[in-house]
């Protein structure tokens, strides 16, 4: 099982904000992993935007990166507090 | 240094204790963001921050820490709300010290920058008309890029 | 909007006070100057403001206005003490209001600046060697020169 | 009378704040005034000096400007204060 965050407006498009869910084989890196949270959301291409930054275990990685099952991975769209 | 706070806080308090810590600074300056009672002309009736720890915090301390090498600052208090809050609650407070006026005005707005831009945090805003996730303006991407050595 | 003040106050309860007037702006900025407890590595005993009635209220007063016209403010607040004040006593304390991060903290660094250069005060710091009449240092003045239109 | 106020560290140089002085009949505007008070107070010029500003009645004036009996003269060096 991985472990999926969905950050600010991800989660009004996923319907839900942290998921545990198995990676299927042919997910190895973030950019088979964007593909498929996208297709498997129907999220019309918001997971494929670069403005949506990846975290793997509370790192934000530069991407191509590998992924791997009990990974803690979050969808992080553009921040910004104050 | 730094607190992440799921409750209100009062800013002038904050001020308060900060002001018994500036080791004979003789500039201070403070910065408070409220929440707005109105965005675009319609009321604004709650806003809800969202942050992802220990991201969040690491990356604050870590702006914080490139403040203080930058500028000679005797002190430095960041605090930030997350959770829901309502219009007129304080969102965010920056406070600087030193002994040059010119070094805590740019450290506290360098440091609004920050938090502005780059603090992990997701930002949503209910009015009348439904809840809307703010992004930062362009605005605020050409503040923070002032800062680039 | 403006107070001379003859005995010490609490930047602290004064933020306090301006929060409650503020209109609903987003953001809020403070500055508060100290009396520094050293100066050129000798310890400070006391500080000394002389103002000019009137001229020094009126001056200030044209100094708001010009912010005012400027930078879309809903509020703003200055108190400047006189008379004799020791290490660690707050001189003055400027804090403006605005919808605008930038308008609040630009209009805040614009009037310490008028204050440190051209507000009719005259400054004597006391130490251990004696007495000094202050003047504005040469960085005062380029700071004062960004304003120019 | 004309009423004399030193600031700053001009009243240190006078040994004065406040004085009460008749004007002499030479004295007719700000530049026989400045001669006249440097001289009186052997000032050695320091009253002469650009960056001392003359206000009369509570007004900086561009100078020179003309000075009569029961004017309030006031000697300003460089101001500051913050």
């Amino acid at each position: 099982m991985a472990h999926f965050l969905f950050f600010g407006k991800l989660a009004d498009i996923t319907g839900a904000m942290s998921v545990e869910q198995p990676l299927p084989d042919t997910v190895t890196d973030t950019s088979t992993l964007r593909s498929w949270l996208d297709e498997t959301y129907q999220a019309s291409g918001a997971l494929l935007e670069t403005t949506v930054r990846l975290a793997i275990n509370s790192e934000i990685v530069a991407e191509p990166a590998p992924v791997r099952e009990h990974d803690e991975i979050a969808l992080m769209p553009p921040v910004g507090g104050g | 240094m730094f607190d992440l706070l799921d409750q209100p806080f009062d800013p002038a308090e904050a001020l308060k204790q900060f002001n018994t810590a500036i080791g004979g600074a003789g500039a201070v300056v403070s910065f408070t963001g409220h929440v707005r009672p109105s965005a675009h002309g319609s009321a604004v009736t709650g806003l809800f921050l969202q942050a992802y720890s220990p991201l969040t915090e690491q990356g604050i301390e870590q702006a914080i820490e490139t403040a203080t090498a930058r500028w000679p600052l005797s002190a430095v208090r960041v605090i930030h709300r997350i959770g829901e809050m309502t219009p007129g609650e304080a969102i965010v407070f920056v406070a600087t010290a030193s002994a040059h006026r010119r070094a805590a005005f740019e450290a506290a707005d360098f440091l609004m920058d920050y938090l502005k831009t780059e603090a992990v945090f997701w930002k949503k805003e209910t009015g009348e008309t439904g809840s809307t996730w703010i992004e930062p303006r362009s605005e605020d991407y050409q503040d923070r890029a002032r800062w680039a050595e």
